[in-house]
């Protein structure tokens, strides 16, 4: 199977300025603050489980971390070239031009 | 009713055979003849046995003809067959003439057209025309797709 | 009692207005010939059409409460003179016809000018008139062998109206043949049936009919007789499977007569085994009833599924509404079949139904041929664009077709599978529904064709004239109407039905 | 006619007038002032039943005004506001037209008291829809809406099939709240199913939304599904199914929403994803779940407007929707970034946004239940929901690693419909009370707890910064030129295979026939394709002596049977 890997390649983590980094540890922080304050208040909880000191934070960690394996893998099964269903397909054609408006703004 | 084969109920019967035996034949020169104004010929015999049905349905036994005297005296004693299915019979013929000449009309101008009055030339000209256009059809069609 | 027979005293010309009826269109004809003009023709075919449309609807207005009208023809009385006897099944059929010709008639002025030689054009609404008497005859006489007559009137009439379809392909002449031979076979089988009945009853008054059967009950004669009348009325209404002349006669014929005898033809042979029967014969009869059910009814399904698979497979817009016709046609045996009234309701308002939904589409079919010269999917392919008019109105008539809700075609197919419940025959109903289906399908393939596809590089089509256009939005609109306002039809078919079944004012 | 002025009337009217009108300006201006009158319609409507007319013997209700039906048909005509807003540049009679067509069945079938005339405005909804998919104008879009036509039709169908049951075993067919058991109701179910996204009955919402043009997928995204959210709510409420079905299209939607590539099929089953928290709130069925639904239905219609107007927008400027071909678009299109951050932070339930005051209504009746596998799979969707849409969105479009595309900001009145949508979004987050007031039932639940407020900003953050640490580290997958199977492969793909595969062995079995010269079954083969095949032409010009044969047989058979009895 063929896949063009070209664009991907933005993403990649070479490709990302220095500002991802500042930003992911701005966003560490955060939650720190976030999970810190769960013992700062008294808590009306429904389900025992709830009572866990910083569950809001653990289950969406634990569950979003499986979730991105589970998608990779899925990914990787899933995945067929644009032209898969052609040639009758929408992937393979591109969007009518008549029914857009494009214009490149100079910066 | 018995359905026995006895003697006097076959020859009581004769005119409805005769009338099956008609029939049957006038129905077959349609099917088995190719010819088309042998099937008319066919269509013909088939409505003569039907006439024939009729007007001896209306034949009453030792029955003269149903015309009253003319000074209108009738004597109960005579008896008259039943004039009605006669006078069916008579529009009957009337529209089997009708019919006949339309087919014959009808067949002239298929000869004029075809070229031929036996249905197997005909059917096959026929053929070829549905078959061409249907060729046609389908080219232009794909063509398209 | 709603039933009461009105004493007959003709005194005026209302009085006549049976009689009227029938004459008006039949010395019609010849007057056309008579005078001899092409330009006169269709003015005295027209007016012979509309007076005999307002008669019938005046007719129908004195009937439709389940009065009846009859009418002794010359004086003499019924049983042994011919009576004319109008109720509110026939009143229904005679407003449809008539109707169906005030429509087709301004349409066919053009249509026919363009698909028929011009020298016969006199000659053609002359035996226009006289089919269109014929069938007027057959649907208001009282009398069983009148019934022939008039049957042979029109079928004669009706030959060579296809033929006249010669002039654009030669194949209309063998279809006119064929037809013939069919027509005057089914016809033949019809008297004979006729002459079995005389033969154990001695009458041939239909009312007098019912009642002698009734009190003599039934014997081999008379079920030979109705299994005559049967197959004759059958071969009439292309009943599955003896309609194999009917593709070839409807699609060689020119147009306008394809949609007059698409709309009015069929439909009054469904009239006459309606009217034979329900009111000569019984339900009563265990003969009929299975007969009815063990014969009828599984051809009448074949029909709905064998006839729609051929249409789907056309690639002539024509042809494939001819095989409409017959799956069609199916539906309406259905519904008789049942033998009850919400079953007999179904069958004749899907008779005016389907009647006006084929005017209209045989009518655009016209159009089509007027503008390109055939109606084979590549001929028309496009059309939407080009003829935009007619396309909406193809789109119409075609929801009509499927029973799409909102539209005519759905009024009848709702009660016919409503009645089918009644009687708790699920697969029935079931059957009706997916051979709607198929309707879907081949109508989608005319609309795809229409509009989906780009029109030929070589195409000139423009819309046709309004003098076409008119007629068939009125059918088109029709189709709309009745299918909104059920009420009218539904009241008038119901009543009908009430009357055949003899259950009026109970 | 009516005793009050049937809503569906106004979009009926104007769809019949639009077409008619000459100036393109004067139709857009037309197809705004419609659902601006329907609204107020709607708004004055008395409660109770209304414009009962007669079809055919049955008695038709087209109007049954309550709460439940009144707060749908106000965001249907809010969101055809909004949408037609959106869509002002468009010329096209027919994509205009066949808006108000369907905004107007979605709002018919909103109100219809009978399931006749639900089934006639579900099937209004199929066929008007279909038309914006179509307008795209393009051979795949064509096959596209096809197969939506079919499978919504089918849900049609199968609807009117249920209500011919129904009427059949209650003798009545009336809509209301039904209980699963008979044929009737599961067909109902069944068919309200297809429209909603159910799992496995999904797979024509991913298919056919991204393909329609620019505007019709936001127009789209408005009715098709919240309409069979409203009708389950009405016929199905409390059903216990319904919290299964839920969780299942919760779970089912999330991995296809992170990996797709094309943004507005991630929407897509982002949408379908949130459908699933609607579904388990009606299947929980208390008063608190119902106006849970019914509350986040609303919001959903909003922040998946906005967002799909600004991927849209971004597709009109630069001819792509693809994730793998854009970024870094906020530099000139800021405006649109800015209100597609308002539509993120509304669908990851931030609060002062919409989702915040909606979601945790389904979440908390799910918990006072003690519904605790789906309140889990609930909040686990909804932390997903922050990755593959919230954050997803706006870094692939507008904030990722840069395209070098440069398109110009949005038109004028696409920015106008995104801010008012926006606007809405925030305004139901700051002030829930006039939301609450519209929903069904009397709303005691207080959503700015400290408790609430921690708990969901933790869940956001944390969602977060899996996704950034992962994408950081090059493990969050990748967006690539590609498409992602679903089920429609199953019709797309195995079916034709199937029946390809079927018909080469049929033709092989055909050609051994030929070659064995079996004469008589190749002639019963001859005669059977002719009937019916293509060339059936040639094959039933009958000469007329086999059709005299049958009128023979059809007598012989009459007579038997006649005789017979």
């Amino acid at each position: 199977m063929e896949h063009d890997q070209t664009d991907a390649r933005k993403e990649a983590p070479e490709n990302q300025g220095p500002g991802a980094s500042r930003m992911i540890v701005g966003l560490a922080l955060v939650c720190a603050v976030l999970f810190l304050a769960d013992f700062a208040y008294e808590k009306h909880v429904y389900v025992p489980v709830e009572s866990m000191p910083g569950f809001y934070a653990i289950f969406p960690l634990v569950t979003c971390l499986a979730l991105v394996i589970v998608a990779r893998v899925l990914q990787a099964v899933l995945r067929r070239p644009v032209g898969y269903y052609a040639p009758k397909d929408v992937e393979t054609e591109a969007y009518p031009e008549d029914g857009l408006n494009r214009e490149r703004a100079d910066v | 009713m018995t359905a026995e084969f006895d003697l006097p109920f076959i020859l009581g019967h004769v005119n409805y055979w005769l009338f099956i035996v008609l029939m049957m034949t006038g129905l077959y020169i349609v099917v088995a003849k190719g010819n088309l104004v042998k099937k008319i010929v066919g269509l013909n015999i088939f409505q003569t046995a039907v006439f024939m049905l009729y007007i001896s349905v209306g034949k009453v036994s030792g029955g003269t003809a149903p015309i009253f005297p003319t000074d209108m005296n009738v004597d109960p004693n005579v008896v008259y067959s039943n004039p009605l299915p006669h006078v069916l019979i008579l529009t009957a013929i009337v529209v089997g003439i009708a019919t006949t000449s339309l087919g014959l009309a009808l067949i002239v101008r298929i000869r004029e057209q075809f070229g031929t009055i036996e249905e197997e030339g005909i059917y096959q000209i026929e053929r070829d025309m549905a078959a061409e256009e249907y060729r046609l059809h389908s080219e232009l069609m794909s063509e398209r797709r | 009692m709603a039933t009461e027979v009105l004493p007959h005293t003709a005194m005026t010309l209302h009085d006549h207005l049976p009689m009227l009826q029938i004459l008006v269109p039949f010395f019609a004809a010849p007057l056309i010939v008579f005078l001899g003009s092409r330009r006169l023709a269709w003015p005295v075919a027209f007016a012979a059409s509309v007076i005999s449309l307002v008669i019938s609807w005046m007719l129908l207005m004195q009937v439709i409460d389940g009065g009846v009208i009859t009418y002794h023809i010359g004086g003499w009385e019924p049983p042994l003179g011919i009576e004319y006897r109008i109720d509110a099944a026939n009143a229904f059929v005679l407003f449809l016809v008539s109707a169906v010709s005030v429509v087709v008639l301004p349409f066919a002025k053009t249509s026919v000018a363009d698909e028929v030689a011009a020298r016969d054009h006199t000659l053609f609404y002359a035996a226009y008139l006289l089919c269109f008497s014929g069938l007027m005859g057959v649907a208001i006489t009282g009398d069983a062998f009148n019934v022939f007559v008039f049957l042979e009137i029109s079928s004669l009439s009706t030959y060579v109206l296809i033929a006249s379809g010669a002039a654009r392909d030669k194949r209309a002449l063998t279809a006119a043949y064929d037809y013939l031979i069919m027509g005057t076979i089914g016809a033949t089988f019809f008297v004979i049936g006729i002459g079995f009945l005389y033969m154990a009853t001695g009458t041939l008054n239909m009312a007098d009919l019912a009642d002698r059967i009734g009190t003599q009950g039934g014997n081999r004669t008379v079920e030979a007789g109705f299994a005559f009348i049967l197959v004759g009325v059958g071969l009439k209404l292309a009943f599955y499977p003896m309609h194999l002349w009917l593709p070839n006669a409807y699609t060689f014929a020119p147009s306008a007569i394809s949609a007059f005898l698409a709309a009015t033809a069929t439909k009054v042979a469904v009239y006459v085994l309606l009217r034979f029967t329900f009111t000569v014969f019984s339900p009563a009869f265990q003969f009929e009833v299975l007969t009815l059910q063990f014969v009828i009814m599984p051809f009448a399904l074949l029909a709905m599924f064998a006839a729609s698979f051929v249409a789907v497979f056309q690639s002539d817009f024509k042809r494939m509404l001819a095989y409409s016709s017959i799956a069609q046609i199916g539906y309406m045996l259905l519904g008789i079949c049942l033998l009850t009234e919400t079953g007999l309701t179904a069958a004749i308002v899907h008779l005016f139904n389907h009647g006006i939904t084929k005017a209209a589409l045989f009518m655009a079919v016209g159009a089509y041929v007027l503008r390109n010269k055939d109606t084979f999917y590549n001929d028309i392919c496009g059309m939407g664009r080009k003829m935009p008019w007619t396309s909406a109105a193809v789109v119409i008539s075609g929801l009509s077709l499927i029973g799409v809700p909102g539209t005519a075609g759905f009024v009848s197919k709702w009660v016919l599978v409503q009645g089918a419940l009644e009687k708790g025959w699920w697969p029935i109903a079931t059957l009706v529904v997916a051979s709607s289906l198929l309707a879907v399908v081949y109508v989608w393939r005319v609309i795809e064709v229409l509009y989906l596809q780009p029109a030929r590089s070589d195409s000139t089509a423009t819309e046709v004239p309004m003098s076409m256009l008119v007629p068939i939005w009125i059918a088109a609109i029709a189709c709309i109407w009745f299918g909104i306002d059920t009420d009218t039809t539904l009241t008038a078919a119901r009543s009908a039905a009430a009357g055949l079944l003899g259950t009026a004012g109970q | 006619m009516f005793d009050v002025f049937p809503p569906v009337l106004v979009y009926l009217l104007g769809a019949v007038l639009l077409p008619l009108l000459p100036n393109a300006a004067l139709r857009a201006g037309l197809s705004l002032l419609v659902p601006v009158i329907g609204g107020w319609l709607i708004w004055t409507l008395p409660e109770g039943n209304h414009a009962v007319v007669s079809l055919a013997g049955l008695d038709l209700t087209l109007i049954r005004n309550d709460k439940l039906a009144s707060v749908f048909a106000l965001i249907f005509s809010l969101a055809a506001f909004l949408s037609l807003l959106y869509a002002w540049h468009v010329r096209d009679r027919v994509q205009q037209t066949a808006t108000l067509l369907y905004a107007g069945s979605a709002i018919g079938a909103v109100f219809a008291g009978d399931l006749i005339s639900l089934f006639l405005f579900w099937e209004g909804t199929a066929i008007a829809s279909v038309f914006l998919i179509w307008a795209r104008g393009t051979e795949g879009a064509y096959h596209t809406g096809l197969r939506y036509l079919l499978i919504q039709v089918t849900s049609g169908v199968i609807l009117l099939a249920g209500a011919a049951l129904y009427w059949r075993e209650t003798g009545s067919l009336a809509f209301e709240h039904m209980t699963l058991g008979s044929a009737a109701t599961w067909l109902i179910f069944l068919a309200i199913g297809i429209k909603c996204g159910f799992p496995l009955l999904n797979n024509w919402l991913a298919d056919a939304y991204p393909v329609a043009t620019v505007t019709g997928t936001v127009i789209l995204s408005a009715f098709t599904t919240k309409l069979a959210i409203y009708a389950l709510a009405r016929g199905f409420a409390g059903t216990e199914l319904l919290i299964w079905i839920g969780v299942g299209m919760v779970l089912i939607t999330v991995v296809q929403a992170m990996i797709e590539n094309d943004l507005r099929r991630v929407l897509a089953y982002s949408l379908n994803n949130q459908l699933g928290f609607m579904v388990v709130g009606i299947g929980i069925g208390t008063e608190l779940a119902l106006n849970g639904a019914a509350s986040h239905a609303v919001a959903s219609v909003l922040y998946k407007a906005v967002l799909l107007m600004a991927v849209g927008a971004v597709l009109f400027r630069t001819g792509t929707a693809k994730a793998s071909d854009l970024g870094g678009l906020y530099r000139t299109m800021p405006l649109t970034a800015l209100f597609a951050l308002v539509g993120s932070a509304s669908i990851a339930a931030m609060p002062l946004f919409s989702g915040f005051v909606t979601k945790s209504l389904i979440l908390s009746a799910a918990q006072h239940e003690h519904h605790y596998i789906a309140w889990a799979v609930l909040l686990f969707g909804s932390a997903a929901a922050v990755m593959h849409t919230a954050i997803r969105i706006p870094y692939a479009a507008f904030f990722g690693p840069d395209s070098g595309l440069r398109p110009h900001e949005a038109p004028a009145h696409m920015l106008l419909a995104m801010g008012l949508t926006a606007a809405f979004c925030v305004a139901i987050g700051v002030y829930p009370k006039a939301l609450y007031a519209l929903l069904p039932y009397a709303v005691d639940y207080k959503s700015y707890t400290t408790y609430h407020v921690v708990q969901q900003l933790q869940l956001v953050a944390f969602a977060a910064l899996v996704f950034a640490v992962m994408m950081r580290a090059g493990l969050y997958p990748k967006s690539e030129r590609s498409i992602v199977l679903d089920t429609d492969w199953v019709y797309r793909r195995l079916l034709p295979r199937v029946v390809g595969a079927l018909s080469a062995t049929m033709g092989a079995v055909w050609a051994l026939v030929a070659s064995a010269q079996e004469r008589w079954l190749r002639g019963i083969i001859l005669r059977l394709y002719r009937t019916h095949g293509p060339a059936s032409r040639i094959a039933l010009n009958w000469p007329t002596g086999s059709m005299v044969q049958w009128v023979a047989i059809v007598l012989g058979i009459t007579l038997i049977v006649t005789f017979l009895s």
